[in-house]
């Protein structure tokens, strides 16, 4: 059998296992009700994860539109940036496709050197556009960080937020401003 | 306390709906319904306890057995007297006062049955 | 352990209930002692919480306004919704007790594709609700037909009306069925929806549980087992004429089911059941929003707390006010 | 009281139904009736024109009505139909429209619409009092139409009403091609304009029926467990102008008439196998 | 560096809070601890501004705002007080007794779930401790163990919880998780409104010192310079004066306003940071030509010179002294009434509070338009009227001059402020507005504004760029819902009345929308207003290019 032909017959398993890991990216806890959960609503971030990677896939390899990926991809990155995860994380799909991918490959016993590569590519690109796609939002939320700051929105004394101007997280380690009281 | 005016007023008036049944009884003691039995016959076609809970059940069974089932129109009582399993052309033979008999429980209770709507009793006139 | 507790805490009850229809003077325990301690609690209950929550004053006029407001004449209000009249409030106030005009306007979030998030009207917790309180109250007052001699007109009238399919005998009504239905998809809402079960606590299943059992315990009672209803109707006529007598043979169901509503009654006053109270004296809904127009008191004011003074003010930034041909006070 | 319920019933049958009869059906289904009719629609399909070629297998009743001894007995007909009324308590409600009949007397157009091309010829048919009644069909379109069950055939192959059970869809009156029931648009414990009660003697032995349900003859099953034949049956004894007996008992009197005299049914074509037969 | 394994990537993070990243724990609620991480507080109250609040603010109040200190939310020691616990339940005693409010709201919860999916916390980060009903489930836990009968007895299974650290620790992170919009309070049966839920809350870690500095600062500076941002008074009125040059420059007009000015007409008040932030002069521009326009007597106040009330998030105590400033100034400079200006939770205190509070102002009169002889009675008491109500009668009595062809370059929609629209029923004045001063203007969708709209995410002093994530997850419904409309109607503006809504929905838009620009509903107004003697106008009141009016 043909690598590619597995990807679109083994389609929902590999989807199922897909989505499966990266929530699983999720710490422990979480991920055993996105699993389960069927309801759209209960929890928009894992159905987020769910309906983009189910599109991604179908764009990669069924329809051969990669072009598109970047659209499909977007919104979900987009959250992914302002939630807590290392940027690694944040961006881990395409890895764990290869992981899925792999041991698929594996259980059907299909060695396809050709297809594998051709395989490879598309995961590969997906990898890139995943990483575009964070580092421009983390980038637009510097910059609206910034633009924030400027618009003089922040500002709550004569001297400037003083807030901004805590080192780190700690206001015992922040070096403080006294205001003229 | 806050919003007497319209909070004390209100929780009266939740006591007197509460209590209602109280006050519209005002303590009098109903008689409890003394169905008259017949005169002429001491057994019933099963004991009186099932008849109190469950005579009900029992025209519905004879109905359905005997129209649907082709089940007997005649039954026997424990003592082997026969009797037919019919409402109008049964019950109605021994107990032939509606009004005496069945009535007195049924309105005490609260309980319309429908039988009347078809069924006919001996006394009552049209 | 959420659901069991509580499932198991009713299935305890019904365990005692039946033991205590078995041995002597059980019956009068459970049939007559029960019932008036259990309905005395339930009232006092009511009213000292009702009280409680009336020795704290309403600080301030914090109507929820979900509509516009009473502004320019020429601008529609929404008199029901942003009541600024007693009228409106009494208006919104029914439509909220009799129709839960507010669970009426849910709405469910969707996740769709894209992903977006979209809003759609969500009608059925609305539904089964106003169905399992409307239900109830028929049934409640069906049974006054036990509790009052000679029956009431409405009382028959309702019986007529919730029996109306004329199906089986002793007739069956209607209620019942929808009533057991609501209270199913209640619970199954509950342990389906995973955010719903993750919010529910015990006291939210013991209820349910517990009027399941009522339920429940008044069908078999009815329509299975069968009672003699005019030995039962002896007694609750006794109990509301304070002469109750057990005479006849009435079964250990109904001591059961009595059990159980006497359980539910003691539970009422001290668990969340008090938003049938509640309801009316939530201050986002009963009060008028004419905030604006009409001084509301605060009866714990505190006069004392006055604003950093225009004196000081100016005494701290006067040269700068003058500098900046500011006019001030004091030169 | 009861009344307004049947009227809400007729109002809201249609969606009250949808959601009984469903179930219903589903329920013969299990019960393999549904099997039965459809055996019965085959057996229709090749057996038109031929009489009772169902299978005999328990009993099976039916009636052979002899037109020509009603035409030599005037009035006997008419006296069928007032007995069967009387001891049924069918009401007469004065008016056409609101007619309730049990057995009834029409003409030969209207029993045999689709053969009066055949014997338009004979002008004694039209004269002829052509008796009628439930035909009590082996494959009865009525019984599949009711939603609850109210119509049934029993054992013995008689078409039945629990009248406990009839909501008053009326579905069964659009199903039979016979025309054979009726529906209460009034109370048949009630009087009219005049006074007058709508049942003139009420017999106490039968229950009248309510406002608001269908009713149709019974075959007089109440008579027959009593070992009584037919009312009708009874009064046209002395001149054998009625045959009633069991179709699937070779040897009964009415299969020995079938054999050798020739009958028509009503519109054999229906495929409902009437139990009723006609001489003519 | 070493080499990291491929399949090490992605999982070689530690283990995040996992509520922070939309997870549905599978432990109970109350086992699940609220766990500080960078991003995802904002920082506490620096010591010098509580001890500012101790010593100047209430001197007569000990206690109100606990021990001035240093302390650091990540640590597991806050440096609580002694006997911190009774001084919560205490408190509590003390809150239960003063509002109705909080008992009937900790007894009626049926927790049916109807809020659940309305909170724009929840639906952004998917925590459920987000969701409302649990969001006061922290305070109610506490509650029923301390107060009611049943959770004496039952304790744990009637769902009570002891007072604990790690309940303190929820508190702090979830009560500054909301934005008090009242949303969930429209659908809940019993009209439970959360945010007098967390007003509660917050008034109780304030108690026990444990608060956050983007709301104890401005409250200290709105105490001491009469406005959160700080600005002295000569600053205040140079900003102003700024935005006069920038009109003249745009419109050729010279506005002159006056400052502290006793004997005018009206005191006008609005929330600083229209003075002083993008894009929130914009509309204080708007503000200025609107006033020049009409020949309006009034002045603006350097003392009273902030409309937003940091009390509100704060306490009881503070609101009313923050929101006293307003009765005071007027009563001395002997105005007839007061003017507001476009804010949202300023207009929560004004229309709910300020009578209750600082009232009876018996030395203003009921507000009268003098252009158009309106009385404002729907005002007859506070005395204080809104800028939409106003501008909406001058336009309804034809007093404005306007073009709105000069907005043509602008595609609008118009987002309620939460509290205006459910803490005070404002939400056709500012539509009719927007429609009579701009000619394309295209509603969110249905269930988004109105009494159900989205809160920008960032309200209550949550508007720190410290949690400038958690800002943009919650504001993602409204995000989402703008979203919307600029696919299908191509709309470019965000138009609303909240000073706090246009700061932080330029970074929400910013994020998730970059091309929709934010305004307040004035700066629209002033964009057409057709100034008498004005020059051609080429740009918008951001020097923008007007549309068809470039040469």
């Amino acid at each position: 059998m043909l690598l590619q032909e597995l990807l679109i017959e083994n389609k929902g398993e590999i989807l199922d296992a897909w989505v499966d890991q990266v929530l699983t990216t999720y710490p422990s806890d979480g991920a055993r009700i996105f699993k389960k959960e069927k309801d759209q609503f209960a929890n928009p971030v894992g159905f987020a994860v769910k309906s983009s990677l189910w599109e991604v896939y179908g764009l990669l390899f069924e329809k051969n539109e990669v072009e598109k990926i970047v659209s499909a991809l977007e919104q979900l990155v987009r959250i992914r940036a302002v939630q807590i995860f290392a940027p690694s994380e944040a961006v881990s799909m395409a890895y764990t496709l290869k992981k899925v991918v792999k041991s698929v490959c594996r259980k059907e016993k299909v060695v396809d050197l050709d297809g594998w590569l051709a395989f490879e590519e598309k995961a590969d690109i997906l990898a890139y556009t995943l990483f575009d796609l964070y580092a421009a939002s983390r980038e637009r939320l510097y910059q609206t960080r910034i633009a924030e700051i400027k618009s003089g929105n922040n500002i709550t004394t004569d001297g400037g937020c003083p807030s901004k101007l805590m080192e780190g997280n700690s206001a015992r380690k922040a070096e403080l401003k006294t205001i003229n009281v | 306390m806050y919003g007497k005016g319209r909070i004390i007023p209100a929780l009266i008036l939740f006591l007197g709906v509460m209590t209602s049944p109280i006050w519209y009884n005002s303590g009098e003691v109903s008689k409890l319904p003394k169905p008259e039995k017949p005169k002429d016959y001491k057994e019933c076609v099963a004991p009186t306890q099932f008849m109190r809970t469950s005579h009900m059940v029992l025209l519905n069974q004879w109905r359905d057995n005997i129209l649907r089932e082709d089940g007997a129109r005649t039954g026997r009582t424990a003592n082997g007297t026969e009797y037919v399993r019919s409402l109008q052309n049964g019950c109605l033979k021994c107990h032939s006062d509606r009004k005496k008999f069945c009535d007195t429980c049924h309105t005490y209770a609260s309980v319309k049955p429908y039988c009347w709507d078809c069924h006919l009793q001996p006394k009552e006139a049209m | 352990m959420r659901i069991l507790n509580p499932f198991i805490a009713v299935l305890a009850l019904i365990a005692v209930a039946l033991v205590a229809a078995q041995v002597p003077g059980g019956q009068v325990l459970v049939g007559i002692i029960l019932p008036y301690l259990a309905f005395a609690l339930f009232l006092g209950g009511v009213v000292y919480r009702v009280l409680q929550w009336a020795k704290s004053p309403v600080p301030f006029r914090i109507p929820t306004t979900c509509g516009q407001a009473n502004s320019l004449p020429w601008i529609k209000q929404n008199k029901i919704d942003c009541p600024s009249t007693k009228l409106g409030v009494i208006a919104r106030m029914f439509l909220e007790v009799f129709l839960f005009r507010s669970l009426f306007r849910n709405t469910k979030a969707e996740m769709h594709d894209g992903p977006k998030l979209v809003y759609g009207s969500s009608k059925f917790l609305w539904l089964f609700a106003i169905l399992f309180h409307y239900c109830f109250l028929v049934i409640v007052l069906r049974h006054m037909r036990l509790f009052m001699d000679p029956v009431p007109g409405f009382v028959s009238a309702l019986e007529f009306g919730d029996g109306f399919l004329q199906i089986g005998a002793p007739v069956f009504y209607q209620t019942d069925a929808i009533f057991l239905g609501a209270i199913a998809f209640l619970f199954l809402r509950r342990v389906t929806l995973s955010n719903i079960r993750y919010i529910s606590l015990p006291a939210d299943y013991f209820p349910l549980f517990l009027i399941f059992g009522i339920a429940f315990t008044g069908i078999l009672m009815r329509y299975f087992l069968r009672v003699d209803v005019v030995a039962i109707k002896q007694l609750t006529h006794g109990l509301a004429t304070f002469s109750p007598a057990i005479t006849g043979q009435i079964g250990s169901i109904f001591f059961i089911h009595v059990f159980l509503i006497c359980a539910l009654m003691i539970y009422f006053p001290f668990s969340k059941l008090m938003h049938m109270a509640g309801i009316f004296m939530s201050p986002t809904r009963n009060m008028i929003n004419n905030s604006r127009m009409v001084r509301h008191i605060n009866p714990w004011n505190d006069p004392n707390i006055k604003p950093h003074s225009y004196a000081g003010y100016e005494d701290e930034f006067r040269e700068f006010m003058k500098e900046g041909g500011i006019p001030v006070e004091k030169e | 009281m009861d009344s307004k319920r049947r009227d809400f019933l007729k109002i809201a049958g249609l969606s009250a139904i949808a959601g009984i009869a469903v179930p219903s059906a589903f329920s013969s289904l299990l019960k393999g009736e549904a099997v039965a009719s459809e055996h019965g629609a085959e057996a229709a399909g090749a057996a038109v024109g031929a009489h009772g070629a169902a299978a005999p297998a328990g009993k099976r009743l039916g009636m052979v009505i002899d037109v020509k001894k009603f035409t030599a007995n005037p009035g006997l007909a008419e006296k069928c139909v007032s007995i069967c009324h009387a001891i049924h308590n069918v009401p007469d409600f004065g008016n056409k429209k609101d007619e309730i009949k049990w057995v009834w007397v029409d003409s030969f157009e209207h029993v045999f619409p689709d053969d009066s091309s055949h014997y338009k010829q004979d002008d004694a048919l039209e004269s002829m009092p052509f008796l009628t009644l439930c035909n009590h069909c082996d494959n009865p379109p009525c019984v599949r139409a009711c939603p609850t069950q109210a119509t049934f055939k029993t054992k013995d192959g008689v078409i039945a009403m629990d009248y406990h059970r009839c909501i008053g869809c009326r579905f069964c009156m659009a199903a039979c091609p016979y025309g054979a029931r009726s529906f209460n648009w009034r109370d048949p414990r009630g009087k009219d304009e005049n006074g007058r009660p709508f049942i003139k003697e009420i017999n106490p032995k039968f229950p009248t029926r309510m406002r608001g349900v269908v009713e149709k003859c019974n075959f007089c099953v109440e008579r027959l467990t009593i070992g009584q034949i037919p009312a009708c049956v009874e009064v046209a004894s002395a001149s054998k102008a009625l045959v009633f007996g069991d179709l699937n008992d070779p040897a009964s009197e009415i299969s020995q008439l079938l054999k050798t005299t020739f009958t028509i049914q009503r519109k054999p074509s229906a495929g409902t196998h009437p139990s009723l037969f006609y001489i003519i | 560096m070493a080499i990291i394994k491929a399949d090490k990537l992605g999982v070689s993070v530690a283990k995040g809070p996992s509520l922070m990243t939309g997870a549905v724990p599978k432990k109970d609620w109350w086992d699940v601890p609220a766990i500080f991480k960078p991003g995802n507080y904002a920082y506490p109250a620096k010591k010098e501004i509580i001890e500012y609040h101790t010593q100047k603010t209430f001197p007569n109040h000990p206690g109100l705002f606990g021990q001035p200190r240093d302390w650091d939310p990540e640590t597991d020691d806050w440096k609580l007080p002694d006997g911190w616990e009774n001084i919560i339940l205490n408190g509590l005693k003390e809150r239960l007794d003063k509002f109705r409010s909080l008992k009937i709201f900790m007894d009626c919860c049926v927790r049916c779930g109807a809020c659940a999916d309305k909170c724009h916390f929840f639906l952004g980060t998917g925590d459920p401790k987000n969701m409302p009903v649990l969001r006061a489930e922290l305070l109610r836990s506490v509650y029923r163990n301390d107060f009611t009968l049943g959770g004496k007895i039952l304790g744990k299974m009637a769902g009570g919880r002891p007072m604990t650290f790690g309940v303190l620790k929820e508190w702090f992170m979830y009560y500054y998780q909301c934005t008090e919009c009242r949303r969930c309070s429209v659908f809940c049966p019993y009209g439970i409104d959360t945010a007098e839920i967390t007003m509660i809350g917050r008034e109780l870690l304030h108690l026990v010192g444990v608060n956050i500095n983007w709301i104890m600062e401005p409250a200290a500076n709105s105490n001491r310079t009469g406005n959160h941002m700080g600005l002295q008074p000569h600053t205040f009125k140079d900003n102003i004066m700024y935005l006069c040059d920038d009109i003249e420059e745009i419109t050729g007009i010279r506005v002159d306003p006056t400052f502290n000015r006793k004997g005018a007409e009206v005191l006008f008040i609005t929330p600083s940071a229209d003075v002083f932030a993008e894009p929130g002069i914009y509309t204080a521009m708007g503000y200025l030509l609107l006033f020049h326009h009409i020949g309006l007597d009034y002045t603006w106040s350097t003392y009273a010179s902030e409309g937003g009330n940091f009390g509100l998030f704060t306490n009881n105590e503070m609101m009313k002294k923050l929101n006293g400033k307003m009765y005071a100034e007027a009563k001395r400079l002997g105005v007839k009434w007061i003017l507001g200006g476009e804010c949202g939770h300023m207009w929560r205190v004004l229309h709910q509070y300020m009578d209750t509070m600082n009232g009876p102002a018996d030395f203003l009169q009921v507000p009268t338009s003098p252009i158009t002889g309106t009385r404002f009675d729907n005002a007859a008491s506070t005395k204080m009227v809104h800028i939409s109500e106003f501008t909406a009668d001058l336009i309804k009595h034809g007093k404005l001059k306007l073009d709105p062809k000069r907005n043509d370059h602008r595609i609008a929609t118009y987002h309620d402020s939460c509290n205006p629209a459910r803490a005070m029923g404002l939400l056709e004045e500012p539509r009719y507005v927007l429609k009579n001063v701009c000619n394309n203007f295209h509603e969110m969708p249905e269930n988004t504004i109105r009494e159900s709209t989205f809160c920008c995410g960032s309200g209550t002093g949550l508007n720190t760029d410290e949690i400038m994530e958690l800002r943009m997850r919650a504001g993602l419904p409204r995000a989402n819902a703008v979203k919307y409309v600029r696919e299908k109607h191509a709309v470019n503006m965000l138009s609303c009345v909240c000073a706090i809504d246009r700061a932080t929905l330029t970074s929400l838009m910013n994020y998730w929308n970059p091309d929709v620009e934010v305004c307040g509903v004035s700066e629209l107004v002033g964009n057409a207003l057709v100034m008498e003697g004005e020059k051609e106008r080429e740009t918008g009141l951001r020097f923008e290019p007007l549309a068809g009016m470039e040469g």
